[in-house]
């Protein structure tokens, strides 16, 4: 298929990918729910805000593409169709979670949909996703990995080294920058000598394309041509989406460090709020929107609650898992 | 203690924030201290044991980008033209990112250049499991540097030896690694209400916690607390333990261990963390082979699994030892 | 041996050139395995330990930037995929560079994706001291590691276990590091004409080197040969020592050691490389704690000094144990 | 002083560059025939070929200036002006080499001229200058920092590290990428996606500029117009050398990878030539220019007997300088 032909959002597209924003969306309520009242220990990071990312790119791709993403990775594990009970169940810290506990809320893997795992070193896992990259240009698989990450992991040195091995190499590799004008607390441009990122990728003879990382649909089609591209052996290409997290970096973080009126610019332009804009132009009525909502509601507290039923690992099993064989 | 004679005005503070406290005593006392870190400074940092620096010291204390190995280098730099500079890493575990800062440039700066160079680093690192923060935010990662010669290793237990081992770190003239444990943040303890040099705590120098003349247990940060805790579980069964804390690791105080060794000729272990390659079997090895004559019994090391800090609480309880753990170890050396 | 039995075609070759034959019969055997790294290519590798592997095996081994982090994360993502990657870090010293992606990524994948990942990835390195290359070109790294639950390390002393063991890295489906001795380069040795797999050497199991009844020394690499020399001069002074060579640290043949000591009661450890944190002192602590009642006399660790590793040859010289302290150790041991 | 007078190449200036240039050459070819008898152990890295480059950038720094560099580093540490004597005998692991034998040929360090140190693991100075950086910064010395390095190491980690904070602090920095076209082995098109190095100084928010860097004053002038840049506290500036190495990577490269006439080529444009050139077209006569060489070879080989002449360090020297107390 060509980028042009592959991009077309159909009604029925953009309502597959709304509804997962909305699941997305539920899930990291639920999860900020269970954190203050302190179910889940440990750290999170949550994705609310920035879901056109991960539903736009992942929507892009097809089975056996890959993804790698960070511990602000919910929203891609799941957008790549990782079950909602058993991502609960390994942020809860339960046996049959995706790690079976051991991973936890930075760590939510699910390889039967190519989510090849998150990370919880900053910019880690960009070179993993170029390694995906080497094995499908070796095998020819045709297979295409997409590697997500914040506009903080950007300055790290995995960030340049994977960068310019996917250029030099040519490498089937989306890299995808969701640019939510933070790291933990810092603005960008307080860690950033030039925060145009997206130039950054001439450096590394790659394409570079800016978009608008709340709608799904602007997402979607970029990445189509990205996908295309690689898939064509033309190379990876550096999407830089700008987006915006609408809590703090953790969830011990109250954000203060925001401008004021910041969070309700973006408030505005909420990935989901522009999605339906959409939707109703293309003529979906309200009450099958509302529908929509209401049945990704129901999925995603189902769900929770049979995690939440699921029993916790035996502590003998933290002996597992180490070695393939010993 | 010459400090309790004087009798100085004392504060309660935690873990957390005397690590703040002991920052700002040293920058206040020397103008050549900076401090450099991610999200150190405006956000006084990921736990919140930087608040205020920023404010009260300027540029002297800077927020970095995530660049782990230009935090380390810029440091290692800096202390060259003379400064005396602190570098936080948020999570030990992130120690893995500019290693070959921390090993080849830091611990051989003076080595290689044959003298010239002095390199007062002081690198601050959050340690330890305990805490669900999962495989990469949980390593005690002081074990990592113990085949490194040319680091400094600190590994506080308390408030008192926080805000002491930070002050004699960032004063001390080669490159010291400051473990600060994550599951130790919230305990209390009191510090001079105004900067007080009596309060330095040396390093390599141990602390004999509790005495005791049936069994030596050794620990450090939080399995120091949990010795203690076995301590008084076998003094209600009539054995009465020393429980020594070395609160160094490089340089070690191991003549504090064989004179306590000499009185109860039995050695308990208690590390945090996978056993090989540890400060415990580094530990037991210098007694086997040095002092062999004074044990009465196998030396012993409780430590963790040989496997990485799993998430879910089940799990993670399991892989630290626990009183209960020391307590079995140190019954079964006294039935020897 | 069967292979003595079905007795085939062998050839001698070099520790240097067996690296590239064990490379080759395994990239002949298994499509899926790859090889990446800095100049192995094209330039037959830094050694010319890799040569004419290019040639003849096209796109499967490729020459990357100098992006260490990047190589080996590489090796990861493609081990995910189905591949069998080989990734050269030149110099073990520049593990330090990739730590991150050795210790947090490639040890603990499959650990942390609760089993989902297989990572069978092989890193080669160039490891240890004596051949002039100064404090970051001569750090015996293995040690490095020991404390990263995750990793099987081998560390071949001949050119028969170097081909062996290899070979069995490549095929094994967990992460394995091999140590290449820069020092044991030029050492000859025989292999089989044509690959066979009878000359596999596996993972895990030690080799009692030359046979004795006084004392039981274990060392690896070019230890494991100034220990033999050691072994015939006390051969000279009527003690009869045993040689092991553990071949691979982890997961360590504990049992092999363990049996030699019940026949000698005494053991000396010699390891290159600072004393503190390394696999001599992790199995004097494993002896001692576990088998404490078959030892007559104290475990002897000789290792390198607690310094980086000096250029010079008077001071590099010093600073690695040689056949003479070995003997003294042993000496000092039998008087006991 | 402004660039432009700062950059202005007296004849004596010239005169002055063309000799420390005859040294480094000399010295080098030493080292070179001491390798091939033996004499040294371990590895070498030599930079005959290379010498405008250190010597053009030192030219145009100060007292209190300090340089880092690369195990290639003998050029830069003697163009700041380390005896001849004390640097040969630290090759030759002497007691009163400049790093008491400790180092050796990797490692030449002098600090009483500025020299931080030459470094063996690629890159890994890089961010040592951006510290020395940041303390004339904070200082207020106005103090600059140059770090020397290669092509290869522009691709990895720390590069993209200390660029990024030392253009983000607007650091005093002189970052000089010394490209001669090869890795060890490896042409830069085979390991760099865009080999066109200079660009990537837009990512890092700083001027770059190419130069020649087989003519010194050409070097020279670059060099000193970011000097002045970075003393008026406007921030580093990136410099890519373009230059060559006459021998192998080290003393074990023939270069048999160099394509035919290359080499014969860059000979052509051996800064020493390009030097002499300048000098007569300023009116030097041949004499002085052959005088010039004559007493260089002089100090040379005297430094080389006398070095040679000095007493190999106690085996026990090996136990000091780890610590300043313990
Ligand atoms: C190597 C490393 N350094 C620091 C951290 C701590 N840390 C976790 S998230 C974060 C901020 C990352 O910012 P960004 O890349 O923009 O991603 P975002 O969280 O905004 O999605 C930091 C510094 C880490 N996990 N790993
Ligand atoms: C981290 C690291 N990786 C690899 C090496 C081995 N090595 C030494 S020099 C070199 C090539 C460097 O090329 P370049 O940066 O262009 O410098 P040049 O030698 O050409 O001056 C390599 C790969 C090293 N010393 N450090
Ligand atoms: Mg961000
Ligand atoms: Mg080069």
């Amino acid at each position: 298929m060509t980028a042009v032909q592959n991009a077309i959002v159909t009604q029925d597209r953009l309502l597959d990918m709304q509804r997962r924003m909305h699941e997305i969306r539920l899930f990291e309520e639920t999860v900020m729910g269970w954190f203050s009242r302190a179910l889940v220990r440990g750290s999170t990071h949550l994705y609310q805000g920035q879901e056109a990312v991960a539903v736009g790119v992942t929507s892009a791709l097809r089975h056996g593409d890959t993804t790698t993403c960070t511990y602000r990775g919910h929203g891609t594990v799941l957008a790549q169709g990782a079950p909602l009970d058993r991502s609960f169940a390994e942020i809860l810290g339960k046996a049959n979670g995706l790690c079976g506990g051991k991973g936890g809320s930075m760590h939510l893997t699910d390889f039967s949909v190519g989510a090849l795992g998150s990370f919880a070193i900053v910019g880690a896992h960009l070179p993993i996703s170029v390694g995906a990259g080497w094995a499908a240009q070796l095998l020819g698989t045709g297979a295409v990995s997409a590697t997500f990450f914040g506009d903080g992991a950007a300055n790290i040195g995995t960030f340049h080294e994977a960068l310019n091995l996917a250029g030099v190499w040519k490498l089937p590799v989306l890299f995808v920058i969701e640019n939510n004008l933070y790291g933990e607390y810092s603005p960008i441009t307080a860690t950033t000598a030039n925060p145009n990122l997206v130039e950054r990728a001439a450096s590394y003879g790659m394409p570079g394309v800016r978009i608008d990382g709340n709608d799904v649909v602007a997402v979607f089609e970029a990445a189509a041509a990205a996908v295309d591209r690689a898939r064509a052996g033309d190379g990876p290409t550096l999407l830089e989406a700008m987006t915006y997290r609408h809590s703090g970096h953790s969830r011990s973080d109250p954000a203060k460090y925001r401008p004021a009126g910041e969070l309700e610019e973006w408030l505005a332009r909420d990935p989901l709020v522009v999605a339906e804009r959409r939707l109703r132009d293309m003529g979906v009525g309200q009450d099958e929107l509302d529908q929509l909502r209401a049945d990704a509601t129901a999925r995603v507290s189902d769900a929770a609650e049979r995690a939440m039923s699921w029993p916790d690992p035996k502590p003998e099993d933290r002996l597992d898992d180490v070695w393939v064989n010993r | 203690m010459t400090a309790t004679i004087s009798a100085p005005a004392m504060v309660e503070l935690n873990y957390r924030k005397v690590i703040a406290r002991a920052l700002a005593d040293e920058l206040a006392t020397d103008p050549m201290v900076v401090f450099l870190g991610e999200d150190v400074g405006a956000a006084g940092g990921a736990f919140k044991s930087t608040e205020g620096l920023k404010e009260r010291f300027g540029d002297r204390v800077r927020d970095t980008p995530i660049s782990e190995q230009a935090i380390v280098g810029t440091a290692v730099g800096a202390a060259l033209m003379g400064l005396r500079p602190v570098a936080e890493i948020m999570f030990a575990d992130f120690a893995g990112v500019c290693f070959d800062q921390l090993v080849n440039t830091l611990a051989k700066y003076r080595y290689t250049s044959g003298g010239q160079a002095r390199v007062p680093v002081t690198v601050r690192m959050a340690n330890g499991a305990g805490a669900g923060f999962g495989p990469q935010h949980s390593q005690p990662a002081e074990n990592w540097f113990l085949n490194i010669p040319g680091l400094k290793i600190v590994v506080p237990a308390t408030v008192a030896d926080m805000y002491g081992l930070l002050r004699s770190a960032i004063r001390d003239d080669d490159p010291v690694l400051v473990f600060e444990h994550k599951n130790l943040f919230a305990i209390k303890g009191r510090v001079p209400a105004e900067p007080d040099d009596a309060f330095l705590v040396p390093i390599g120098v141990a602390d004999v916690v509790r005495g005791g003349d049936d069994v030596t247990i050794v620990a450090t940060q939080q399995m120091r607390h949990r010795a203690l805790e076995a301590a008084d579980q076998l003094a209600s069964q009539g054995v009465t333990a020393e429980v020594i804390d070395p609160r160094t690791l490089v340089p070690f105080d191991l003549d504090t261990v064989v004179t306590s060794l000499r009185k109860t000729s039995r050695l308990v272990v208690v590390q945090e963390g996978p056993p090989d390659g540890g400060w415990g079997a580094t530990l037991i090895a210098s007694i086997s082979s040095r002092y062999f004559e004074l044990l009465d019994a196998p030396p012993t090391l409780v430590a963790s699994d040989p496997t990485p800090v799993p998430y879910a609480t089940p799990m993670e309880d399991a892989w630290l030892p626990d009183a209960a753990r020391i307590t079995a170890a140190v019954s079964q050396l006294i039935r020897y």
